[in-house]
């Protein structure tokens, strides 16, 4: 471990807890929201739409500062669920909160058109056999839309790992704490001189991401397999 | 190529200056480091504005820069904000208690080893030796704007910017200075770039040093340094 | 009435315009391609929502749209083979089959799945998934699925169109069965008279979207002027009892005191079963048959003539056992002067009898 | 030899080791679900690829594993009604039809792409998407749109069994008029014997993987060893020659010199027809019949008799129109005191003879 | 006009040429590419996926410090490219190249799903019918992956419109030239009093993107109606 100081396997710790975080806390939202997307037919469609949107066409850091008058401790939701023991302000979870919003719209996109791909038709004769909307969700369409699950899984996991404009505007860069992969990275890439340093993390974060993309390959792959030929 | 942090003044110079003179200068603003690495790459650039020493060292190595034209322009001051408006000033004295200040909240600083303001910071906080105190408690920004809205926004109850920034946002509350001596001098280095084309550069360069740029920088906080 | 359906809906190329009620046991939807038969059935099953419709199933109403009522597919309890399979392709066959069951909560009684399993020849597949299927052995899988479900009615969308006849034979009896002993109402699409007539009770035929005829099997099949699915569908059916079964493989039946032989059936002695007698299988004799090798012969009363279009006619006999039907041609009505009141015999081959005419009978069969 | 197929596969479940010649006209896979009909039209389709496999059309080897040859599926120029539709859905019908002449820069027939259109009934249909249509309706565009590519061959995966009769006897003259005009070549999957006596010239039964019997169809359908698909599938195939269109609707027909008369023919004096007796339609008799409104009586004598496992047995009468099968019971055999040399006469009504029974007379019919 | 200067407009209008001329030039690659990850089976294909995925991984100064090195003039590929006279460097052909390789992964992403989602059985009969593996693509799959060629486009377009990190690392901000609109919020925010400025800008950009998104949902449902029910 030599080629690394411990802040910075602390960084890619923490970047790894904050990328998984925000993974597997936005999947069920990223579900529901997708679902809501390709399937409801409502006024309020195209706001939702566009809202979902939002953080892919603002600048980073445009985002992040929306996030700090939200979510800040003297935010509205900030004060709010501060109450509750939820703090983001200056955490790994406001990290996350960060990461999972940047990579939101990436992962409800890749739900949504796995499930506007799903044959309704299957979905009628689970329901004739007695299955309830949540239930033909679960067992029917669930798992038909698992290689998209898995591909918004994998996308969201990436650009959270590879997030950084929002969360430093937000959460800021506190080693041990905020300190991210890419803070670390950017730290080093502002001085002068600091290129290799930087090189040898940006290594870490493909290899890191690659064995993901790998893994989420592999799922896929067998769930395609399940559902393969039908 | 000018950093950032100089926007307003710059543009407001430069349009005085096409102005004035009928040449069509434009300036491209990013930080420091980007523009460096740019003029490395080869960008097509005729004068160069750093927010710090260190890059524009970088350059004048790498024979990057017209030799004689690089001169000190500006100079800034660091300050101590705070969100709270009623925030006791601060004697920002060797030893200060900044972290006993601080209660357990967060000093909110630019990137302590990359950003100027940051290093620039760090260095002051060093001087007066209280830097191993507040260390832990140092939350840093990509950029001196961020670090100012984690202050306004009541994130963190102080925090350390460039005068120039705090001046402009009413949300803060500058509650001290550091002394000019606890860090090294925050000076805008400006130089005129090898490959240059044309004369522009350095009448541009001659009318950034003159009175009515110095207006503006000054309008926006600046001491301008350099002859008189 | 088990079921009623009353719909009015509008289709591009075709408005639907249907009503009818489904006795129990068996109804089945008769016509040609494009008719309407499946719209029909996906609106019984809540998958297609009618303009206008009122389906009420035993009492309970399903749909009522000018009340606003609407119960979803899940909760009416109606299984429904399809016309096109769509079995579940991320499961395998065996999950495909318990689906219905898992779903609702309740558990898999073995035995019944070993039955339906073995009926329809599919436990060599368990383990595969429908894509590894053949087009027979999907539809045989689709039908397992809704069986084992319980449901409390059966939609059967031209369910064995996709199998020979070994494997029709097979699954009709267990049709039946289902029909009789569970007590399961079922509305059944089929383009093949034989089937109807073996398994329908009561039997409504669609002519571009509304209904052409409806009424009990016996009466609608036998009616010379029904052609939408062609001639070959007019037949007559009779209400039998099993007397004896007989070494050389015939099983031997009283038909309102006629002798029937017929291939050996199932069904013990004491039985009834309805045995389908299609128009164009039937020969008639003026004397009694001698040196025929067909066995049975029944003496009648030529009851009525219907010339068709064609060169065909139909006889209506008056016998023993029942009204039989005889198609014959114009130029034999003439050749024996048939008419009404002329006595004469209808023949029929043991062996025309396929086993797919005798059904076993489910209520009473009323003659139109 | 048209088509030669040479071909082993391993399925899970199954392994495929067929071999088969077809000659011109159409080769009907006939076999029980599940047999592997369909993987083997497959792999002359080129979608599936065997372990092993040779396969050669009009001279052109399509595929040959040993020496690693394998033309893929485009240029193979083979048409292929699937067993399950596949049409296009982001196509109206129209484009669907037309797809196949499209796609390789053909202009289209307007004379052509009329009669198809007109012949399967979809007219009104060609501004529509496949997901609008009925069942049988998706089936009849998929028989356009193969038929309209102009292939050089025709595979055709039970093409009509979700179809009525009344369509189905609307569609076989055409597919007829394709094996006889055009000379195409087709390889036809079906489980009903009359549509495989009607098309067929050649017939190969599958069963489990393997040939179970191949050769003419008249040889191969009167075979009472014949039981894959029941012993509805027995038959015998006779030549006539149509001699007059009477009045009353009927044609008369010169089988050998014997007199028959079948519901009106569509082809004129002097045409050749193939006209399929079902076994289980003959009744035998020992003396001319009398008084009967059966109008076909063929004097000959039984050649042979085959007693089944079941109550049945199959009387070979041979008579001056070629031989008759009659499936009777063993009852009437022992009755009747029948064997081999005894005279008799082949009875048999007029309407007995569905139209789809009746085709035209494509290439020798080989008496097996 | 009133309220957004002359140089803002500017913004406006590059912000969108580069959005657009990203999105157009990257669909043929990101379709090939997709169908590639998608269909193929080849020793490189991790790579392949890896390297796609690589702009979403890190951080997006990185990405334009790579760009910089790769395309700028004095870059190994930047250089090849100048002498057949197409300049990246300093130009807005470079921010379009720098959002079209950010946003690169978005695109592939959906059209891969899409194409996953085909029913081979209809290319099998297309093929049948005489097309060849290119014909099949362009009348069968094709049409029938639409939906996410549609949604992987938007992304792009939204991404696009939204890149900053990569594009300023890599083409600096020269109002007229390479003065995107995510740039020009950038600058605003680095001076005190830009917020407002900044917030008009945001504005625009958030308009511009929601008109994209709901031309594409537009077009989406025409595609879906076409194809639907089938
Ligand atoms: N979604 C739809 N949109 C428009 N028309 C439709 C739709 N579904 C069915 N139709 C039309 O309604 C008519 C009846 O269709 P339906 O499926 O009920 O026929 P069917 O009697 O089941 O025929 P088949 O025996 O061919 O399955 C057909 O003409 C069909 O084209
Ligand atoms: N992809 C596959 N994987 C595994 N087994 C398969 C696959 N395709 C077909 N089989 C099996 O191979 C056998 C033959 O299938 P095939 O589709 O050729 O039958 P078929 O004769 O056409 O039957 P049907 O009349 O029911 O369509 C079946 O038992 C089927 O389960
Ligand atoms: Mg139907
Ligand atoms: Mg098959």
């Amino acid at each position: 471990m030599g080629w690394l100081g411990p802040e910075e396997w602390q960084a890619v710790a923490l970047s790894l807890r904050v990328a998984l975080t925000a993974t597997i806390f936005s999947l069920p939202p990223g579900i529901l929201v997708a679902l809501v997307l390709a399937r409801g037919r409502f006024p309020g469609h195209a706001l939702l739409n566009g809202l979902v949107h939002l953080p892919l066409i603002l600048p980073p850091v445009v985002t992040g500062y929306l996030l700090l008058l939200t979510f800040g401790t003297k935010g509205p939701l900030g004060s709010l669920l501060a109450e509750i023991g939820i703090v983001f302000a200056f955490r790994w979870t406001g990290a996350a909160l960060a990461a999972a919003i940047m990579a939101f719209p990436l992962m409800v996109r890749a739900i949504r058109l796995s499930i506007e791909a799903v044959d309704p038709k299957l979905e009628e004769a689970a329901a004739t056999l007695g299955a309830s909307r949540i239930r033909v969700f679960v067992t029917v369409t669930l798992p038909l839309i698992l290689p998209g699950v898995i591909a918004g899984a994998v996308l969201a996991f990436a650009k959270a790992m590879g997030e950084f404009g929002a969360t430093i505007t937000f959460v800021s860069n506190i080693p041990g704490q905020t300190q991210t992969l890419p803070s670390a990275i950017y730290a080093f890439l502002q001085v002068p001189g600091g290129e290799s340093a930087a090189l040898r993390l940006v290594a870490v974060s493909i290899a890191i991401a690659m064995l993901a993309l790998i893994a989420s390959e592999w799922f896929a792959r067998r769930a395609g397999r399940r559902g393969g030929g039908a | 190529f000018a950093a950032a942090s100089l926007k307003n003044a710059i543009e407001e110079i430069v349009g005085t200056f096409n102005g004035e003179t009928g040449h069509n200068v434009t300036v491209s603003l990013a930080g420091s480091s980007a523009l460096a690495r740019q003029i490395q790459s080869g960008a097509p650039a005729d004068l160069f504005i750093s927010a710090n020493v260190g890059w524009m060292d970088t350059l004048e190595e790498d024979g990057l820069i017209a030799p004689g034209t690089r001169a000190d322009l500006l100079a800034n001051a660091l300050v101590l904000i705070a969100a709270d408006p009623q925030a006791e000033p601060v004697e920002l004295s060797p030893g200060v208690d900044l972290a006993g200040l601080l209660g357990g909240g967060h000093l909110a600083m630019a990137l302590v080893d990359a950003v100027p303001a940051g290093i620039y910071g760090k260095a002051a906080l060093e001087g007066l030796g209280i830097w191993q105190a507040v260390a832990p408690q140092v939350a840093q920004s990509d950029n001196v704007r961020a670090a100012l809205a984690l202050v306004a926004t009541g994130e963190a109850p102080y925090g350390i910017v460039y005068a120039t920034d705090a001046v402009a946002e009413p949300g803060v509350q500058v509650v001290g200075t550091f002394p000019a001596d606890s860090h090294p001098p925050i000076i805008y280095p400006a130089a005129i770039l090898a490959g240059h084309e044309g004369a522009a550069a350095e009448a541009f360069l001659a009318y950034l040093s003159g009175a009515t740029a110095r207006a503006s920088f000054e309008a926006q906080g600046f001491v301008v340094l350099g002859e008189e | 009435m088990t079921l009623s359906v009353a719909l009015h809906h509008a289709l591009p190329g075709l408005t639907l315009d249907v009503a009818f009620d489904a006795p129990a046991g068996v109804t089945s939807l008769f016509g040609r391609s494009g008719a309407g038969k499946t719209s029909v059935v996906n609106a019984v099953a809540g998958l297609l929502r009618p303009d206008r419709a009122r389906i009420v199933l035993e009492g309970e109403v399903l749909a009522d749209t000018g009340r606003g009522i609407w119960l979803p597919a899940h909760k009416r309890r109606i299984g429904y083979v399809f016309q096109e399979g769509r079995l579940f392709p991320h499961l395998d066959v065996r999950r495909n089959l318990v689906y219905g069951l898992r779903v609702t909560g309740r558990a898999v009684d073995d035995k019944a799945f070993a039955r339906v399993v073995e009926m329809l020849g599919i436990g060599a597949l368990l383990a595969r998934r429908p894509g590894a299927l053949s087009g027979g052995e999907k539809q045989r899988v689709a039908i397992g699925r809704a069986l084992l479900a319980a449901p409390r009615m059966l939609l059967l969308d031209e369910p064995l169109a996709a199998l020979d006849e070994g494997r029709k034979a097979e699954i009709l009896p267990y049709l039946e069965r289902i029909r009789d002993e569970a007590g399961v109402p079922m509305l059944h699409v089929s383009h093949a008279a034989a089937e109807v007539a073996r398994l329908a009770t009561t039997v409504v035929v669609l002519e571009a979207g509304r209904v052409l005829r409806a009424g009990p099997t016996a009466a609608v099949l036998s009616d010379p002027a029904l052609t939408p699915t062609g001639p070959r569908a007019v037949g007559a059916l009779l209400i039998a009892r099993v007397v004896a079964h007989h070494d050389d493989g015939l099983s031997e039946l009283d038909a309102g005191g006629v002798r029937l032989f017929l291939p050996r059936v199932a069904s013990a002695p004491g039985a009834e079963l309805r045995v389908r007698i299609a128009a164009h299988d039937v020969i008639l004799s003026l004397g009694p048959p001698e040196g025929l090798s067909a066995l049975n012969s029944l003496p009648g009363t030529v009851a009525e003539i219907h010339i068709g279009d064609g060169p065909g006619a139909i006889v209506a006999v008056e016998t023993a056992a029942g009204r039989v039907l005889s198609r014959v041609t114009r130029r034999s009505v003439a050749r024996l002067g048939l008419a009404p009141g002329i006595a004469c015999h209808a023949i029929l081959k043991t062996v025309s009898i396929a086993a797919e005419d005798v059904g076993v009978q489910a209520g009473p069969v009323r003659a139109g």
